[in-house]
This record gives C-alpha cells, structure tokens and sequence, in this order.
C-alpha cells in the first residue's frame, strides 16, 4: 500500500485548520506521539503532580499579590482599614500585606490560598521524593532526574523562606535576623556576606527587596526551568513502572495519555486547586495583623516557622553550645546546625543514587520498581534518614511540646539530643526486620496459599486453618510461583490479579471480576491437614 | 483504510498495542444514564458556586468595620470566597474524573520503544488518532454533560478574572473635584500668599492650594499671570466667567487639557501659553482658548479675587474639571 | 552490514561521560543533528541575532540592577553621594536609581549599558522585521512566525515604556502623566481603567511598582517563551534562504552549525556585548540626576522619550484637535492617534501575510526568498509605509527642529500634517519605479553582458562601450541566461558568482576568484558596435 | 568503519551533504601562523583588558567628589569600565571570528529532509561528528590559540562577577560598636529616662539609646534588670567588670549571642533569661553566663550608672560586640 493514494483532503473546518497547522508545522508525528503516550496508573505517582499543580497556583496567585505588594522597608506610618494597628510605624511591606487582607477585595483570599499552596508545594515535593526513594525510582538512567528533584525541593525551601520573609511582620522579622546570624556565622567571609547581602548592618533597608526579587523572579525562574527540565527527562525515559504480569524493563502498561489519562489529571487539578481555595477561605494562615511590624526589641514567644523550616528550628535547637576558635577568629556554634548539617543532608541526598550504584555494583537500566520490602536495605536506610528528620522537627517544637504536657525545657533538648542519636539506629532495625519478615509472608503464601479464614478440626482433635494456593501446585503441595515484585495477594477478596490497576486514586488494590468457583475447583481446592493442597499421591 | 486501521496503525507506528479495552458502562444502558447525570450534575454545582463566588465577590460586606471588634458580616467574606471557588473548582474536577471514570473507555495499553514512518501516514494516523480520543470522550454525543460543562466553563472562566477586581477603584468624584475651596489662599511653590503688588505686568507665577502635599498637587497647580496694559483691553472672559479675574490678573490650571502635561512656557507679548509636550497653544487674553495643536478645551479658569489682608484668594474650586479629557466629562 | 557489529565500548573519559549521558537520555541523534544543521550564511540573518543578543545582555544588566531598586513611590529627603539634590524630597524609586548612578560600584555602568542594550533591542527587531518584510521571509509557511514578531516587536515596546517610567524622574513622570492621559480618553471605561492601573487618581503610591514587575517579570516572561517559540519555529521550518546556484526550496544551503557557524555567531555575540558595554561606559544616556524628581507642575522643555515612541509623540502632536461628544460622553482627541492609530498599524502589520496571500492567491511553500526589485507591489507598500512612520517620527521631535532651525512650531506642525498625506503615495511612486528600473537593468545585462568601462571608437566615429556577456550567447548574439531571483553581476570585478557567500559580516557581495582570462576567451569576448558580442554569422 | 565515514553517513542520515571545502591557509603555511599568532594576540588582549576592568573596579577613585564640581578622577571611572569591558568582550568576539573565518575550514554544505536510522548507527556517527567538529576548530593542537583562550576565557569570566561587586559593603566596625555613648541615658519604649526608683526588686524594663530611631535599635537595645535582694548577694559580675552594676541594677545586651533574638523572658525568682527562639539560657546574677541551650557566650553587661539629676546612664558603649558571633570576633 503506498500511503501517498491515501491522501485525503480534509472536509471539516477543523479538519483545514489542522491541515493547515501541520502544513506549517509538520507536528503530525510529535502530537501522534503525545496521544499515543502510555502512561502507568498507580496512585502513587500523583504526589509529583500534585507538586506540579501547587506550583502553578502558587505561580497564578502569587502573580496576582504582586500588583498590590510594595517590597520598600521604607518606613510609614499605618492609615488602613485595621483599626488596632492604626498610628504605628511600620515599613512599606508589612503595610501594603496588610492592605492586602484588608483594603483589597478577596486579597485575603488569595493570599491565603497562596500560603496554602506554599505549603502543599513542599509538602508534595518531600512525599513524592519518598516515593521515589523508598521504590528505587531514581536508579539509572534516572540518577540525573533525582538530582534535579533534590535541588527542587532545596529551592522550594529557599523560595518559602523568602516568600515568608517579605511581610515584614514580627515573626518573619524575627526570621531574618536569624538568617542574618546563620550568615555571620560563616567563617572568614560571614560578616562581609552579610554585609553584601543586607546592604550593611542588620536589618538595613534593602533586604525586603532583594528576596522580592528572588522570590518573584530569580528562583521561580529556576524553578521553572528545572521543572521543565524534570518532566522532559520523565516523557524522554518513559514513566517507570510496578512489577505486574506483562509489564518488562521494556515496555509501559497503563493507559494512553489521551483522553483518559489526561480527563483524570485535569479533574485532579482542579481538585487540588478546588481544595487550596477551600483552605485559603476557610483555614487562616499566618495572621500578621496579630504580630504587628518587626521591631528588634519584641519577639513573640511559641511562633513558629512554616512546617519545612521546622527541622532546622530543631537542629539549631539540640546543637550543643560548641565554640570553635582558631587563630583568634571564631566559628559560632550556629554555623553546624544551620549551614553545615543540611549542607550535608542535602549533598548526601543528592549522591545517594551514585552511592548505592557504587555499593551494590548495580549498572543496570532499571524501568520496573521495587516493593520497599524487597530492599530491606534501602528501605532500614530511609527509614533512619526519616527517624532523625522527625527527631529534629518535633525538636523545632519542642517549647510547644513542653509547654502543653508540662515537660522542662531542658528536658525536652535532652530527649531531642538522645533521640537524635538512638532513634535513626533503632528505626534502621526495625525497619528492616520488617521488611524481612513480609519478604517471608509473600514467601509463604505464594508456596501455601492464602489464608481463607476457615478453621477445620482435623479429625485427631487439632484445628487447623484452610489455604486457597495462588496457582498450581507440585507433587507436594507447594505452590509453584515463582515472587516477581508484584503484590501477593493475602486475603480471598484480593485474588484477581492485575485487572484494574487502579479504583479510584486511593484504592491501589484490585477488585477482583466475578469469577464463580465452580464445584470442580472447590474439589480442586480441598486442603489438607496442614493448610497444603492435597498431596495427589496421599 | 477506515479510522480503526489507522488509529491502530499509528499505535503500531508509536509502539503502542491496546491489550484490553472495556466501556465501564454499557452504552445506553440506564447506568450510563446516571453517570452522564452526575457528571452534568457536577458541572453545573461547579457554575453555580462560581456564581455564587461573583456574587459574593461583589455584593457581600467585605471591608473589616472600622472598630474591628466583633463578629459582623464582613468576617464570612473571605471564607464564603473560599468555600464557594474551592466548590467551584472541586466540582469540576470531581466531574471530570466521574466523566473519565464512568463515561469514557477503560484500557490496559502496553508501549515499546519504535521508530517513526513517512509523513503522509503520520498526518492520517494522527488525524484519526485525534478523532477517536474525540470519540472516546464521548463530548460531541453527550448533549446533558456538554451543556452543563460550557456552563461551568464559562463561570469558572469568569470566576478566574474575577479577583482582579481588587484592583477596581471607585473614581466617583475625584475627576471633578481639585483641592481647592473658597477663600484659600494662593500659595507660591516657597509657600508664600501673593499680593497684586509682587507681580508686575506681563509675569506668570505658579501658584498651588494651601493643603498638605499641596505643592505637589496633580490637580491644583494654577497660574497666575498679570497681563500686560494693552492686554487688558483685549481680554475677553469665557462666557458666564466674566468675574473670575481679578483686574488685570488671571489664574487658569496649568495642567493641559490635551495630555495633562504642565503648560510651562508663556510669552509675554502674545499672551500665549504653550505646553511643550505637544505643542498645543492656549490665549490668556481670550479665557486660555486652544487656538493651535492638539488640545480642543480652553484651560479651566480659577476664579480669584483678593482678600481684607490683601492676599489673593480663590472664590471657588474649578468649575470644570482641569486636565485630560474623559468619557464623563459632558460638554 | 549490521549497524550492531561497529559498536565500540569508548575508551577515552570523554567518551565514557559521552556514553554515559547517552544511556541515559538518548541524545546522539538530536545532538548530531543539531551539529549537522546547515544554517543559510548571510549578514541579513544576523539581524535577528543581535535582537536576541541585546534580549540576553538586558536579562543580565536588568537583573543586576533589581539587587539595588527599590520600586517605591513613598517619599524621602535624598541623601546620597549626589550633592546638587542633597535635601530634596523624591521617591525612594528615583533615589535608588540615583543611587544605582553614584552610589553603587559599577551601578552606573551597568544601567547605562541596560538602557543601551534596550535601544538596540527594538532597534535591531525594526530592521530584522523591515528585512524579512522585504525578502519575502514571512510566507506560508512562515505566517505564524511574522505574527510572533509582530508580537515581539510590540512587547518589546511596552517594556521600554515601562523601564524608563521606573525611574521616576521629571522626564519619566511627566511620561507617566501622559500615559494616565491616554487611558483616561478610552471610551466608556477610561476614568474605571485609569483608576483601577494608577490605584486611585494620578499618580496615586502604586505605579512605579506597578510597571516593576510588569517589567521585571511578566513582560520579560511573556518574551522569553515567544522568543523560545520563534526561534524552535525558525528551526522546524529550517531558515528561509536567497536564490542562487544549486538552492532550492527543498534544501538549505550553507554552513553546518558546528563548528564554524556557532564559532561566528559566538564571536558576534560577544562585539554586540562589547559595543554596547563600551557606549554603556562612553556615552552617557538618560542622566537622570540632572532632570530632578517628578513634579507635576514641572516639565522639561526639548526632553525626547527614547527613540522607539517618538512616532506616537508625532502622531499625537500631529492629530487635529477633533473633539467628539456622543449622547453628552466625550471622546478625546488623544484618543485617536494613541489607541486607535498604533491598534490599527499594528494589526495591520501583524496580517500583512495573510493580506497579501488573499490578494495574490498564493498559497504555496516558500523557502526561497525574493529580492525586493522582484515584487515591487510590497516593496512600494513598504517605502510607503516607512514613508508615513518617518514623518511620524520626525513630527515627534519638531520642537527641536524648529528651535535648531529657526522655523515656526505651526509651520512645522502643517508640514508633518500635509507631509502624513503626501509622503506615502510619493514614496510608493518612486519605490515601484526604481524597482522596476533595476529589474530591467538586471534583463539588460543578462541579455546584453556587463559594462567594461572600456570604450571603443567605431570606424564611422561613434563611441560603443564594450559589454562583457555572462554566458554563453545565441545566434544574435543575446545572452540565454535566465534571471533566478539572484543578484547579477553589474560590474566586472563581481563575475565570479557564488564561490563564498559571505566575506565578513557587511560584505555581502562575492570576491572572485582569481580566474585568469584565456587568449581564447578574449577572442570570444570581441563586441560588435552595439557592445553585443559580434555574430558569428556577420 | 574510519570516522570520516562515520561523519558522511551521520551526514547522509541528517539529509546533509558537503558541496565544497576549503581550508582557508594551508597548514603549517606562514599564513596560518600568522593567523594563529593573531587570533592568539586577541584573546590576549580581551584577558588583559577583563584585568584591567578588574583593576579599575576595585582601585580607582569611583565616589563623586561631595561638592560635585569640576571634572577629577572619578569622572573617569564609569568611561574606563565600559571601555575595558568593551575591549574585553569585542576582543574576545574578534578572536573568536578570525578563528573560524582563517583557521576553520570553508565549507558549503546542503541539507534536505530526511529520516532517522537505528540507535546504534546514531550513537556512532554522532560521536564521529563531535570529534569531527574539535578538529574542525583545531583547539587541540593549536597551542597558542588554546593558552591564550584560556587566560582571556578565565578573566572574562572573572570580570563576569566583578560588577556584584557593587554590592559588598565593607563591615568596619559597625559589628563592634552600637549607639551607646558615655553618658547617654537609658530611655524606655516611651522615650522616659529611669530613675532607681522607678523599678522594684526583680523588674526588667527594656531600654534603648536616645538617638534617633533608638527605639527600633538593634543592636542598642538593653535590659536593665533590679536584682531581688536575696540575688544581690550571689551576684557575681565578670571579672574586669565589676563595677558595671549600679547596686542592685544590672544592664545586659537584650540580643541573644546565639542567632539574635532578644531574649525577652525573664524569670524572676531565678533571675535567668530565656531567649524563645532556641532556648538559651542566661543567669543575670552570673554575669549573664550561658547555662542552657546552644548559646555559649554571656549577654554583654552595659555599664551603668547614676547621673547627677538621678536618671541612669550608660558609662561606655558595650565593652564586646553584642549578638550572634562572627568570625573576627576574637575570643
């Protein structure tokens, strides 16, 4: 057949200007492509999407505050609709956020719906770089992605920090002259950074604009470069995928992008945005009216920072009062906990692809994940890196903490400071006996059968439990499957295998089709004593 | 070759093979009846939040009561916003995923890695590739659900731009109204008043209201020039303006009627006014008429008279508005 | 032979680093493709170039400068380096420029090289826009990419406006004021529109911040994606190139784009920085110190916005004082050439494609480019066009004519009204004649050879020159050559033809080489009286 | 297959086909030295002149003269930069431009459309190109070229950061020294100078400097304590400063020597201070000794005393830089 006979001029309006279109720019080929894209379903690869989602509020909402935001440390004195704060001084930023909640027409709202999304961003980004850990989503040829996604989630930090910072009220104030002492603390160069960067000695009067800019312009940019760069990366080495019957190293099983892929991550779109809005109205968020304008002197005691600074609040919190002098010049006990430890976090999150390829000599391509519990490892290594993030972020509230079960202070550091060294260690171990110990369940059940919940009384008195095997069964009674990465089913209502890989987005499991158990199965699937299919010869 | 082939031919082309393929409902089936109900149920709840939204946004008490306390109306703006665009959105996307769920074809598709072919083939097999992901959401044929999702679309749409109108500022009467008022004083830009006797024939002097900020007014700056002798007889007031000068001196706005630039240069001899962005010409002597360029308005007479301390004072705002012509601006 | 066979595991570390990339992400034939990409060498198609240039070296500059701006309305008493405004009250956003100017190391460099930088920018896409206008660039299937430029072109605009309104000094105020003008004489929704972008009446406390992220991160934004856009086009499409031996419109000839071709554009990038880094440090541009802070009762006489907005000065200077009243509304004179005038030019330019398609009828692909003598219907549309923008133009800077030479502003103003009318349909005569004329001249040396320059008495007396014929002649001695849409050699040191396109970047024009002329082709190139080559036959 | 052939099919599959090549000097020709010592001396110069915009931009004399008169020095500091800059940046441009204009080969080449070939093919011929293209530019072996490039890419890079330079501020003494003065007295929120009788036993009252904008401090502002008298007897002051307290008052730095936040709680009966951002712990009856938490310094003690009209008064500025530490800090 030679395809040039089969050339038809198009008939439809729609059908010209797509002809025309592809005249122009042959995009026949690439949009094909794009329909034709198979993507796999599981829930657990919406977290990214919902990073990506939050990002484009953020970027919406954020667009909208800056028509009304005034990012001047210019000192005013308040003349707006907030009586309680009316006559005093304050800067030109904390004066027009609080225009912002009170003289603009649903500015309240957006800023709100604006923190929210800051907020889900993070938290979005952490989850779905669990995912990606706990699966081995990020082994080669993904190494370069994980890296980018690293350095995504340290910019959305910085980005929320700043974005934070820019109100100006007492709180995000009490913040900056904290960050001013993290960059004091930097040896040799410390006070001529921070010099540079606060246009002089804290506070100054430029550095509200200055992570205005970065805020607004500098890191979004960046981050939307690098997003662009993640997702290219994505489309380019295919989505990977669970272990399931048919699905290889070489292939995708899932459903085309378009249409139903793509109904279900729009509708999702608008389901997170839809609930963003919701907080936005309905939950307040960071209520600067109540702190008033940054003043040196003040500080209010039990405010916190944004949930994803917490740890390092906690790290500043449990670090011993170290001073380090050499030479005669000083390294502040701040410097480790705020520039040094995660510097080193990060740097080790970033390398450990490379570490654990270097380790385990694996120089695989890998498309197909693994279950948690198949690298115990891996798994006993998060479960650790885990453990010590959790100690330091309860740490960043540990005067809460103390003040709400009446605990000393003192006693909380203490607890913070051991914790920190037993609990990875601990977690470590249970984490991979745990993991062990399904391993030997999956194990079982695929050589005895699942447990049906019947009990039988053996006719020697001994009750036993009755096993449904999964597929056929040797001369012994064993089941003969061999585990391929993919769930075993444990329970009867799972059996059914890889029907529909996904109910709804947070029903992974499969609902089994109606499949009636025919007398001679029953037959087949009488057991003996010992919850082993009959042995045929017996 | 008919739509199928080609769509499975560029599956083929793409590497893409659909192993099962399944409609969750059975088309025409009563259950197919109710998903398309609830999905047009949802898109239509989506548009009427949005609705709700536009009305609130508009019609609700917003600004906080000026003593702050207590719980009034305005409190539930922000969180009726809330609820009503996160209804709004949600519902949308709930619809959406019911659509995509209920509605449109359940498949398991397996993809390798393959090459492209020649370029007619591409245009077919994406043309009818297009047409079945068309097909398969079923939009053209489903009436009920493509109604109520232009419905939703378009308030949601509407609800989008709608927080821009934060920005919308009442102009009312400002437009009409300068700072100043009867009696007040003309001050020069050093704050001084001015006496008939500082300025001799044929001098010009800016002159601003006596407010704060005044000397920067937007709309207040005036001129106020003595004409020369033989000016005095050629004066020729606009009508019903006639006792806005005060013997051989005139105050008119210095701000433009064209672009509202300031009009900065006077000579002395014509009695012209002309302001330099444009070029446009007014006549002192005959109630600042345009007589060249692009201004069509005579600039705005400031009626002036001289005080029991012998200070100029201004008997009344403008009459007109000063500065660039507007739509509100009648004849 | 197998292509798998010649696989050779790399032995060098770039190599390996290659490979390993190339595992990942699959990038050997996008990559030799873009190394093997011919692009078409012509210093016409650096044009565009250096409108990308100057866009990089903004993007630099501008960022830069966003470190010490502070985009403020909020009044202060200066006190910075600059002694002559010491004690003067003014904008925070004019005092940090002013600081940007003295008190910053290398502020005022890199602010005068910013302002330099953007001068060039819509300079260079006016000339890249009249050249592909021209030539023929913008036909199917090119439309797309001429309404992209059009969009450039007016973004490119705006974003000028609102840089040199940032600074908010008198000239840039008193821009301001006229700006708040032209929304106001909008029909119906001036005064709501004018208040709604100024926050209240002029000047009100928020445009200068305002136009900053307008200029820093929307407009800028909205560019960088269509300059992406237009350039993946001028890619998709492959470059438009002028006729000549062995081009097609199915091929593309010229260099590949590495190494020769990126080396050059390299090394043009970087005389395109220095020369605007060198006018940035060499000649001052826009002094603001010496123009003072906004004031509304003030204005500069003679004071110019930049270059690009004086054809709507001119415009607005020239438009006759029509007031319109409808049902007691009015609608302002300034409405007229501000709004309505450059909306018209500039859909007008941007359909210019489709125009001229629906009049010609031509509906075919065009990658071969025409010169202008060939289509001398849109070259005299274009010289008319160009007519009316000068006198626009000029008109927008008559004051200072009339002051330099003595003539009346009125005069000035009615020869810029009468010249609007009279200027394009003159410039549209001349345009089409002269193309025609050189389109008979180029048949003239096709049919009849070059002119030597050497004159030859005839035996009766009359003086002959002596023609030098391009190819070979036919039996009457006229040249059989036919005309191919390409230059054709007028003087004799030009024969020699397509041997290097291009020799330096303003040289369009070919050496030859050195073809040393035979005994024998003298004896061929022996004229006849009419300066035909003689007739065998005679 | 050799490389060459590798290049002409990488060639062929991307539709490229090369019509015409030339070295433009023959190599190891006096025209190619020439044309190498050229491009060789461009690079050169463009390094030398990003040194000298280095040089200028740190040594020369760049402020305007206070009076702003007459032409000095400094007027020459923006012209120099732009012209080194400019130098710098055309220079490297025209290096770069002989390069390929001399020193790469002269090649007509045509392109039409054509597909792509298999993986492996790709991988292979696209490494050939890359090769290809090094050696087309020669940097390998030219020397010269290369070393040249070299120093001029690194200062062209280096006077790349040059202009944030603008941005560094040098710290001075501004860290070790705060608004205190000899004599200055100690005021309240309310801008009230204190007199002893003014606090009872245990009281803290915040207190700031009196300059200008005292009030909003942050490095001036204090905390004068009145110890409870059962605390006066345990108090014991640093050594060097015990005549720092005026009787049962003590005056401490407010700004925690940790990360900066005034420590702004004050138990009483224990006499310790609490910063709330990181709980350090100080004991105002030790000298303000860090006991608690992740500061390790003691609060700076103001010293105070009585002036003749009863108010107190600072007797010096801090005798140590108050707040977070930093590196010059000596111990």
């Amino acid at each position: 057949m030679s395809s040039r006979t089969a050339i038809q001029r198009p008939a439809t309006p729609a059908g010209r200007t797509a002809s025309a279109l592809d005249e122009r720019l042959t995009i026949s080929a690439p949009l094909r492509r794009t329909l034709n894209k198979v993507f796999p379903d599981h829930w657990s690869f919406l977290l990214g999407e919902i990073a990506l989602y939050s990002f484009i509020i953020l970027l919406l909402t954020g667009t909208y505050l800056t028509f009304f935001f005034d990012a001047s440390m210019q000192e005013i004195v308040y003349d707006g609709s907030y009586a309680p704060l009316r006559g005093i001084e304050m800067s030109r930023a904390y004066a027009t956020s609080l225009d912002i909640s009170f003289d603009v027409r649903g500015g309240l709202l957006i800023r709100q719906i604006h923190h929210w999304a800051a907020l889900l961003f993070v938290a979005s980004i952490v989850v779905h770089l669990m995912r990606t850990f706990f699966t081995g989503a990020f082994r080669k040829p993904r190494e370069a992605n994980w890296v980018i996604g690293v350095g995504l989630l340290v910019l959305a930090l910085l980005e929320g920090v700043f974005g934070y910072s820019l109100t100006d009220d007492l709180l995000s104030g009490t913040g900056l002259r904290i960050i001013n002492a993290i960059f004091l603390s930097i040896p040799v160069v410390g006070s001529w950074l921070s010099f540079a960067i606060f246009g002089g000695e804290f506070p100054g009067t430029v550095i509200i604009g200055r992570f205005y800019i970065l805020h607004v312009l500098l890191i979004p940019g960046i981050l939307l470069a690098l997003i662009a760069v993640h997702l290219l990366l994505v489309v380019k080495n295919k989505h990977t995928q669970y272990p399931g019957p048919g699905r290889t190293e070489d292939n995708v099983v899932g459903k085309r992008m378009f249409p139903v892929f793509a109904a279900k991550s729009t509708g999702f779109f608008m389901v997170v945005f839809g609930i963003t809005a919701a907080l936005g109205g309905l939950v307040q968020i960071n209520p600067i009216w109540l702190y008033g304008p940054y003043d040196p002197s003040q500080v209010s005691a039990g405010s916190q920072p944004d949930w994803y600074i917490g740890f390092l609040d906690g790290s500043t919190r449990l670090f011993p009062a170290w001073d380090l002098y050499i030479f005669g010049y000083n390294i502040p006990p701040l410097f480790w906990p705020t520039i040094v430890l995660p510097g080193l976090l990060f740097t080790l999150l970033g390398l450990y692809p490379f570490i654990e390829a270097k380790l385990t000599k694996d120089r695989a391509h890998h498309n197909l994940l693994q279950r948690p519990r198949d690298v115990p490892v891996r798994t006993a290594i998060g479960a650790m890196a885990l453990a010590f993030y959790t100690v330091l972020w309860i740490s960043g509230g540990n005067d809460l903490i103390a003040d709400k079960f009446d605990i000393s202070l003192n006693v909380m550091t203490w607890i913070g400071r051991i914790g920190l060294i037993l609990a990875p260690p601990i977690a470590y171990w249970i984490a991979y006996r745990v993991c062990l110990g399904l391993q030997l369940h999956d194990r079982e059940v695929l050589e005895h059968g699942v447990e049906t919940g019947i009990i039988r009384r053996l006719p020697h008195g001994e009750f036993i439990e009755v096993h449904q095997p999964l597929g056929p069964v040797d001369a012994h009674g064993h089941g003969s499957l061999q585990y391929g990465g993919a769930p075993v089913p444990k329970r009867m209502n799972h059996i059914g295998g890889m029907g529909r890989a996904i109910k709804g987005f947070f029903t992974p499991l499969e609902e089994p089709p109606a499949r009636p158990v025919t007398s001679e199965e029953e037959k087949q699937a009488e057991l003996t004593g010992s919850g082993r299919p009959k042995d045929p010869e017996a | 070759m008919s739509r199928e082939d080609l769509v499975t031919l560029g599956g083929k082309m793409d590497g893409v093979e659909v192993i099962y393929s399944e409609q969750p409902v059975r088309p025409g089936s009563p259950a197919e009846r109710r998903a398309e109900r609830q999905v047009a149920a949802a898109f239509a709840g989506a548009g009427l939040s949005a609705l709700a939204f536009m009305v609130i946004f508009v019609a609700w008490p917003w600004q906080v009561e000026t003593p702050g306390g207590g719980y009034d109306l305005s409190a539930l703006y922000t969180p009726l916003l809330g609820l009503m665009m996160g209804l709004a959105l949600t519902l949308v996307g709930v619809g959406v995923v019911l659509w995509a769920k209920k509605l449109m074809p359940y498949e398991v598709t397996v993809q390798d890695r393959h090459e492209g072919a020649s370029p007619e083939i591409e245009r077919q097999t994406t043309a009818a590739t297009l047409v079945a992901v068309g097909n398969a959401t079923g939009i053209a044929r489903r009436t009920l659900v493509k109604r109520s999702l232009g419905f939703g679309g378009l308030m949601l749409g509407l609800m989008a731009v709608f927080p821009l109108g934060g920005l919308i500022k009442k102009p009312g009467t400002a437009l009409f109204e300068t700072p100043w008022e009867p009696g007040m004083r003309l001050l020069t830009l050093g704050g001084l008043p001015i006496r008939p006797a500082d300025m001799r024939p044929g001098a010009l002097q800016t002159v601003f209201p006596p407010v704060e900020g005044g000397a920067r007014s937007s709309d207040g700056v005036a001129m106020l020039i003595r004409l020369l002798p033989n000016q005095v007889d050629e004066f020729r007031p606009r009508p019903g303006q006639e006792d806005f000068h005060w013997n051989d001196f005139v105050a008119y706005s210095k701000i433009c009627t064209h672009a509202g630039c300031p009009v900065s240069l006077y000579e002395q001899e014509t009695a012209r006014i002309l302001c330099p962005c444009h070029q446009s010409q007014f006549v002192a002597t005959d109630g600042a008429r345009s007589i060249f360029g692009p201004a069509t308005r005579s600039l705005p007479q400031l009626a002036v008279e001289v005080d029991a301390d012998g200070y100029f004072v201004a008997k009344s705002d403008f009459i007109e508005p000063i500065g660039p012509a507007f739509w509100e601006r009648s004849t």
